[in-house]
């Protein structure tokens, strides 16, 4: 039993109730809950003419069904626009409840409540929704050619028009001694987490207060978005976030409607309220991401530097904007990656298309910014023949040079500037993990097999930990234990055992008697939201804090006791004592109980604690001024701009020239994140993101079809990895500490899905010759792409072909 | 996702089975292994009146190998056949597609005739049934009778069966001597039903010479197709036979569709490559054969 | 999703004509038909019943003709719902004579949506091809006498129904001839293109989909 | 012949007989869930696809949302929160391969957990473990699930070592 587990591989404490079935999920609770289902528009863009219930009021089961008519006050307003911003000018949002026109498949038209969920989806198989289609726009390109429109009032389609620049461009690359132009695609994916989202309401009619459970990541907005829509004061209503089964920024939307008519319901019947989403609802109402089309022109000089890179790229923003223009800004700050790029100009085109909402997937515009910038430095490579790791190596921002101003804004309405990094090292440490040198061997070997192989590689910068603040309460009961509470939402990442590590480690308690909660309103109602990689930087920095000022009252209130200097006093095992002499202390249980002036001897503790009490003087009030009874202390982390991680992937793949199916033979992570609170947890983040952007680069995809279908809503079809397609990674890890922030932490939660598009591409590309522009990519598309005689060639492109 | 309100009987016997049926109607569904159907029933797809659960049904579970092939039960799942030594031995086909069927948990449950009954062009064992010429015997409450696979599988999911009818076994002709097969496809994702997949039976002469190719493919037409490929290499000796000509062959013959996974010129172009493939595989096993 | 096609049918236009206009041959020959009748000028209502094994679905289905060209040419918007979907179509069709009879030739494109969409789509041009193919090959062998009149197949049985000729094994052949107000137009025949093909491709699409691994 | 809307069922869950009334419709996810109140089995997909509702039926893997709770009377079903045996002082053992995946970081958010360990519980209890898994016996032992968290790594780490525990019990 250690106190000092701070970057220990400390097993993870959520992992006794995960494996033996005692966890609590959304759709655990509650079981005498009344069920809740959806009519959903089958449609992609039509108006609702008539409604008719007729034929479902005899359900047996039957409790009640809403439309749009049945919403009251706030409730009947269009949902909220989370994030404004100047250039969003054109936000738009759709109703809890469709409000006469439906934008895209999937979308609420009526909620119908029954005794169970069964019979809820029997009534709404008998709610006939009379519909007149109108004009349907799918895709960036149908969006900018604005045959038709997905709102009336926005003609050409664009809710925003994004630009961030740091010179005049056009006039650099007219200067530049090499220009090259392309464009490319990037197909949507989706968080698609196991569980889907669900929300159950309880409304306590003599209390006149709510509890929402909701499978969120950010129970304390989401608590904050019920008051408001419902009309209910804050403190009657208290959101908890229980076990949730993966997030990865779907649940980071809010308010879903389903979070405000479930509770309006509970309400309005006094009747405990439960709706579970099932995966055919998940795949066509729940939110997509990555959709973009990229025009990319870069200026270059003989050696491959960049001098001037212009971005233009359209992104289909779906039929609402409740997120705003996040991943725009992400994608256009984050393109530079880790290079000196002396002009640059990005400009995003937001599309509105009639399909599921756009909102950040884990990466959230990282993994299209990371796609542009390296596949333009694989373009450079192959204009000059020079080696693509060589060319990266010229543009790299260079260690003297940190902090890096990159001046942009970024996502929090801060400067981009890089904080720390060392992207030197994780370009040698990667060509060495991956072998980068040995790949014509590898490549020699392969074809004497007949088979083809390349390799591709990625960099990139991920800003993480952005604010404005989390907040912290750590507080030591009588009976020794050590209770942690955050705002933020947990959904996996292990943050129980990440937090307990910190406060062990700060306050010198066994881990085994730290206590962590997070994202329950009852707790901390303060917070912002597990996004954006970070949790660990900003409720870790917070909660470390939090035991910082514990750890200064408990030395103070030891001081007395032990009529020492508190500089002399140190924390050992939970045991207050003057340094280097063990058993002369004062537990930390017993210090709590002296915190209180107000002792009763209601416990063994208490009763210790009185030997312990001086008399006191009788001058002073028994609290003294400034201080507070209690050994608890309350401690915020804001930081003034976002860390910087980085990292860098390559990936060697072998294809099979007669069935074109594509193989990852090897898959290298250098992975730079800064101190580390536990590598186990960091590398499970890694493996988990790399899947993810495997998925997106070789078998993921929204396929809508024109009419704005979804043609693969279901897990047959949309070909979420299974093992067999994952392939195994080698990682290695650099520490650059963060100076922004007393742990020195960066975030880890996203970084491994950032690269693998760029670096597959790129990889595919080097064992085929033909340019690969449009990700992801399948066997069939590769092999209609080797067929195409117009297909455009690289440089060394062999045009191998069985 | 629930499934709508349906009548369920688990008689106790074939009798009892063809009685409910013929009393339910034309709204009654068999129910075997259910893994098809369960997913339809789910998505509200299929809502059939009653469903007729003969998994309590003695005597379908058995797999028989005899010299003249292998009977498979209504009631055989997947893996018990995957397993059964004996089956493999008769007909190493039956192995060799089983084991493309989806994944261990689903082969658990979901039956081989099954799967035939319900005729997907997909499914690994219709094209087996296909390829080695097999049949079934369907009981309906006029008696029993065998129908061949050519007459049974009407289109997509159609059998040329109606009305009270229980599939109670499939039976798989056994591979002649001197002869060899291979299964081969290619899926997305592993246990994914195929883009493109083949199975071939080869047989030799006395002098080792190709005396017959046959070929089954998966996923390219309506039904379970079989082509006779035996002239691209008929006569030829088996260690120098050009198999890519009897490939090209195959490609001609097939005339497959386009959808999310696979355009219909990859998926010729596939029954090519698989094709030249397994009866590669299938010419080694031939030689070895007596 | 679109569906182009034809056939020919061996009869010359004008015994073409006579023949698709007989109620009772069309309400034997398209498939599915439950019940057709007459709402508008140039508008018609349909109940289908269609599908393969337990995929079989009740669409109720709605026709609306424009741009006729009699007897040459026209266009057909054909709209069907039912639990596992709704499909919406424009079928423009052709009539030209040919030295063998009558060439028809159709072409489809149609919108399907609903739950089937997201499972179904990507099977259901061949199998609606495969739909309109028998439906013609039902025509023609009414056109040349080629029709066997066996005794009614057991799904027609089911409803009763002895004398119904049945060429397919799902042509319900009895519960569209019972039909009073059937439109003797040639226009019904777009009809078993249209609603008759689709909304079958529905039902058989899904099955194959899901059907895999029983 | 009976012919019905509702049956009552009874499930040996866990070792334990079980006794409900339902409609012939429910699925039996639903049914050890809702009416068992046996939360540790997780429902992903209920197409069969994503594996997280697996549980053992007479100790065989299979899909409870492909499964009529009707299907299983007089079956025994194990659920995820019956791996564990009793160590015979009062307490749990818990399966090897439910030690295992706490000792190897194989899982997350823990939602296709319950799923994984049925699956691989009954594959490792079947096997010989005097002799060393396979690489070929491990990928079919997690090929047929889906984790959204993982990347799977651990998981299969997490089966060679539960694998090579169960080969020398201490």
């Amino acid at each position: 039993m250690t106190t000092k587990l701070f970057g220990e591989p400390v097993r993870r404490r959520e992992d006794v109730r995960l494996t033996t079935g005692r966890g609590r999920y959304l759709d655990d609770i509650g079981h005498t809950a009344l069920a809740a289902a959806f009519v959903r528009s089958p449609h992609a863009h039509a108006r609702i003419v008539d409604i008719d219930v007729e034929a479902a009021l005899d359900v047996e089961g039957l409790v009640a069904i809403y439309t749009y008519e049945d919403l009251t006050g706030r409730m009947a307003e269009p949902l909220p626009v989370l994030i404004p911003h100047p250039q969003l000018h054109a936000p738009r949002t759709g109703y809890p409840l469709a409000n006469g026109v439906v934008r895209h498949v999937g979308e609420p038209v009526a909620m119908v409540v029954a005794t169970d969920r069964y019979i809820a989806e029997d009534v709404c198989d008998r709610i006939v929704v009379t519909y007149d289609e109108l004009p349907v726009v799918v895709g960036v390109d149908a969006a900018v050619a604005a045959a038709a429109t997905v709102h009336d009032d926005v003609p050409d389609n664009v809710s925003a028009h994004h630009l961030q620049e740091t010179g005049d461009v056009e006039a650099a690359l007219r200067g530049a001694e090499n220009t090259l132009s392309f464009t490319q695609y990037v197909e949507r994916s989706a968080s698609t987490p196991m569980e889907g989202k669900g929300v159950h309401a309880r409304w306590d009619a003599d209390d006149k207060s709510l509890r929402v459970y909701s499978s969120t990541q950010a129970s304390t907005s989401v608590r904050a978005a019920i008051a408001a829509k419902l009309e209910l004061s804050l403190d009657r209503v208290e959101v908890i976030a229980p076990d949730v089964g993966g997030g990865f920024g779907v649940k980071i939307v809010h308010p879903w409607p389903e979070e405000l008519l479930v509770p309006m319901a509970a309400i309005a019947l006094g009747q405990e309220v439960k709706w579970s989403e099932d995966r055919r609802e998940h795949f066509i109402s729940a939110a997509h991401e990555r959709q973009q089309k990229q025009e990319i022109t870069v200026g270059f000089d003989d050696d491959g530097r960049i001098t001037a890179l212009d971005a233009h790229i359209w992104h289909d923003n779906g039929a609402y904007t409740p997120y705003g223009i996040i991943i725009p800004i992400i994608t256009a700050t984050q393109l530079v990656g880790p290079y000196v790029i002396p002009v640059y100009r990005a400009r995003v085109e937001s599309m509105y298309t009639n399909t599921v909402i756009v909102t950040p997937y884990r990466g959230a515009g990282r993994p299209q910014a990371c796609y542009a910038m390296e596949r333009t430095m694989d373009r450079i490579a192959d204009k000059l023949g020079l080696d693509r790791a060589e060319v990266r190596r010229r543009n790299l921002i260079q260690p003297d040079q940190f902090p890096y101003d990159q001046q942009l804004i970024f996502q929090d309405g801060r400067p981009v500037i890089y904080d720390s990094g060392n992207y030197q090292g994780l370009l040698e440490k990667l060509t060495a993990l991956v072998g980068w040198d040995d790949v014509a061997g590898l490549r020699a070997d392969a074809e004497s097999r007949g088979r083809l192989l390349g390799a591709g590689m990625a960099l990139y910068v991920e800003g993480t930990g952005p604010g404005p603040y989390e907040g912290g309460h750590v507080q030591v009961l009588g009976s020794g234990k050590v209770l942690v509470s955050t705002g933020l939402t947990s959904q996996g990442q292990g943050h129980e055992t990440a937090f307990a590590q910190i406060v062990a480690t700060e306050l010198g308690v066994p881990i085994e008697d730290v206590e962590v909660t997070t994202g329950d309103t009852r707790r901390f109602g303060y917070a912002v939201g597990t996004f954006a990689s970070r949790a660990a930087v900003m409720s870790g920095n917070a909660i470390a804090l939090a035991a910082r000022g514990v750890r200064e009252k408990a030395l103070r209130i030891a001081a007395d006791v032990l009529e020492a200097d508190a500089t002399d006093l140190e924390i050992d095992e939970g045991v207050v004592q003057v340094k280097g002499t063990p058993g002369t202390g004062v537990p930390l249980r017993t210090l709590a109980v002296l915190s209180n002036p107000l002792r009763y001897a209601f416990d063994e503790a208490a009763q210790q604690a009185t030997q312990f009490a001086g008399p006191g003087d009788a001058s002073l009030p028994p609290v003294a001024v400034g201080d507070a009874p209690g050994l608890e202390h309350i401690d915020y982390y804001s930081p003034v701009r976002s860390t910087f991680a980085s990292g860098a992937h390559a990936v060697i793949v072998e294809i099979d020239p007669a069935t074109w199916e594509i193989e990852i033979v090897k898959y290298a992570v250098v992975h730079d994140c800064g101190t580390m609170i536990n590598p186990m947890i960091v590398e499970g983040q890694v493996h988990g993101g790399v899947a993810q952007g495997v998925g997106g680069a070789l078998y993921e995809r929204m396929a809508y079809d024109a009419d704005g279908q979804l043609q693969n809503a279901s897990f047959m079809d949309f070909l979420m990895p299974y093992a067999s397609e994952v392939p195994a990674v080698v990682i290695d890890h650099q520490v650059t500490k963060s100076p922004l922030n007393p742990l020195g932490i960066k975030g880890a939660g996203e970084a491994g899905v950032i690269p693998g598009t760029a670096a597959i591409a790129s990889a595919i590309e080097d064992a085929t010759g033909r340019r690969i522009a449009s990700m992801p990519i399948s066997p069939t598309e590769l092999y209609d792409l080797m067929r195409d005689e117009n297909a455009e060639r690289t440089a060394r492109g062999t045009g191998v072909l069985t | 996702m629930k499934p709508a309100p349906f009548r369920y009987a688990d008689p106790g016997t074939l009798d009892e089975a063809l009685a409910v049926l013929s009393h339910e109607g034309a709204g009654a569904k068999v129910l075997a292994g259910g893994q098809s159907l369960l997913p339809l029933l789910s998505m509200r797809l299929a809502a059939p009146t009653t469903l007729v659960d003969i998994n309590r049904v003695p005597g379908l579970d058995t797999v028989e190998a005899t010299g003249d092939g292998v009977r498979v039960g209504a009631l055989v799942r997947h893996n018990a056949l995957l397993r059964d030594v004996a089956a493999a031995r008769v007909q190493p086909l039956l192995a060799r597609a089983t084991a493309n069927v989806a994944h261990p948990a689903i082969r658990n449950r979901g039956t081989t005739v099954g799967s035939i009954a319900h005729a997907d062009p997909s499914g690994e064992m219709t094209s087996v049934l296909a390829l080695t010429d097999g049949s079934v015997t369907v009981a309906t409450p006029s008696g029993t009778s065998d129908v061949g696979w050519r007459d049974l599988f009407v289109g997509p999911l159609e059998t040329s069966l109606h009305g009270p009818a229980v599939v109670t076994s499939a039976f798989f002709p056994a591979l002649p001597a001197r002869s060899g097969t291979a299964f081969a496809e290619v899926a997305r994702r592993k246990g994914d039903y195929a883009v493109c997949g083949a199975a071939v039976v080869l047989t030799l002469d006395d002098s080792r010479r190709v005396s017959s190719v046959r070929a089954a493919y998966l996923s390219v037409g309506l039904v379970p197709e079989v082509h006779d490929l035996t002239d691209a290499v008929a006569g030829k000796p088996v260690d120098s036979a050009d198999w890519a000509a009897a490939g090209a062959l195959a490609r001609g013959l097939v005339e497959p569709d386009s959808d999310l996974h696979a355009s219909a010129d990859y998926r010729r172009h596939l029954v090519g490559v698989l094709t030249e493939r397994t009866l590669a595989a299938a010419a080694a096993e031939a030689g070895t054969r007596r | 999703m679109n569906l182009d096609g034809g056939a020919v049918l061996h009869a010359d236009p004008e015994k073409v004509w006579s023949v698709i206009t007989d109620p009772a041959v069309l309400a034997r020959t398209i498939p599915g038909c439950e019940s057709l009748e007459q709402v508008g000028d140039d508008s018609y209502k349909m109940q289908v019943s269609v599908g393969v094994g337990a995929i079989r679905g009740s669409y109720a289905g709605e026709v609306r003709l424009s741009d006729k060209e009699h007897p040459t040419s026209y266009v057909m918007h054909a709209s069907g719902a039912g639990a596992p979907g709704n499909v919406r179509a424009t079928v423009t069709i052709g009539l030209a004579p040919t030295g063998e009879g009558t060439a028809l030739t159709y072409s489809a494109d149609a919108v399907v949506g609903g739950p089937v969409a997201g499972v179904g789509q990507r099977m259901m041009t061949g199998v609606a091809k495969r739909m309109a193919g028998q439906f013609f090959k039902a025509i023609d062998d009414e056109l040349t006498g080629a029709v066997v009149r066996i005794a009614a197949a057991p799904s027609a049985e089911v409803r009763g129904v002895e004398t119904a000729p049945a060429e397919a094994p799902r042509v319900f052949a009895g519960n569209a001839a019972a039909q009073p107000s059937l439109s003797p137009d040639v226009q019904t025949v777009l009809l078993g293109v249209g609603i008759g093909g689709l909304l079958t491709a529905l039902g058989v699409a899904l099955g194959y989909l899901l059907g895999r691994r029983r | 012949m009976s012919v019905d809307l509702e049956r009552t069922v009874s499930i040996t869950v866990n070792g334990v007989p079980r006794e409900a009334t339902v409609p012939v419709r429910r699925l039996l996810s639903d049914a050890l869930r809702h009416d068992l109140g046996l939360t540790g089995t997780h429902v992903g997909c209920e197409h069969g696809v994503c594996g997280a509702c697996t549980v053992l039926v007479d100790g065989e893997p299979m899909r409870s949302c492909l499964l009529l709770a009707v299907q299983v009377d007089g079956r025994s079903v194990t659920t995820v929160e019956g791996l564990a045996r009793d160590d015979g002082r009062g307490g749990q053992l818990l399966h090897p391969v439910q030690e295992a995946f706490r000792e190897c970081h194989a899982l997350q958010c823990g939602f296709c957990t319950p799923g994984f360990l049925t699956t691989i519980a009954a594959g490792l209890d079947a096997r010989d473990n005097s002799v060393d898994i396979t690489d070929d016996e491990v990928d079919e032992l997690v090929g047929g699930n889906l984790c959204r968290c993982t990347g799977y790594a651990n998981i299969k780490k997490a089966v060679r070592h539960a694998a090579a525990t169960m080969k020398d019990p201490r």
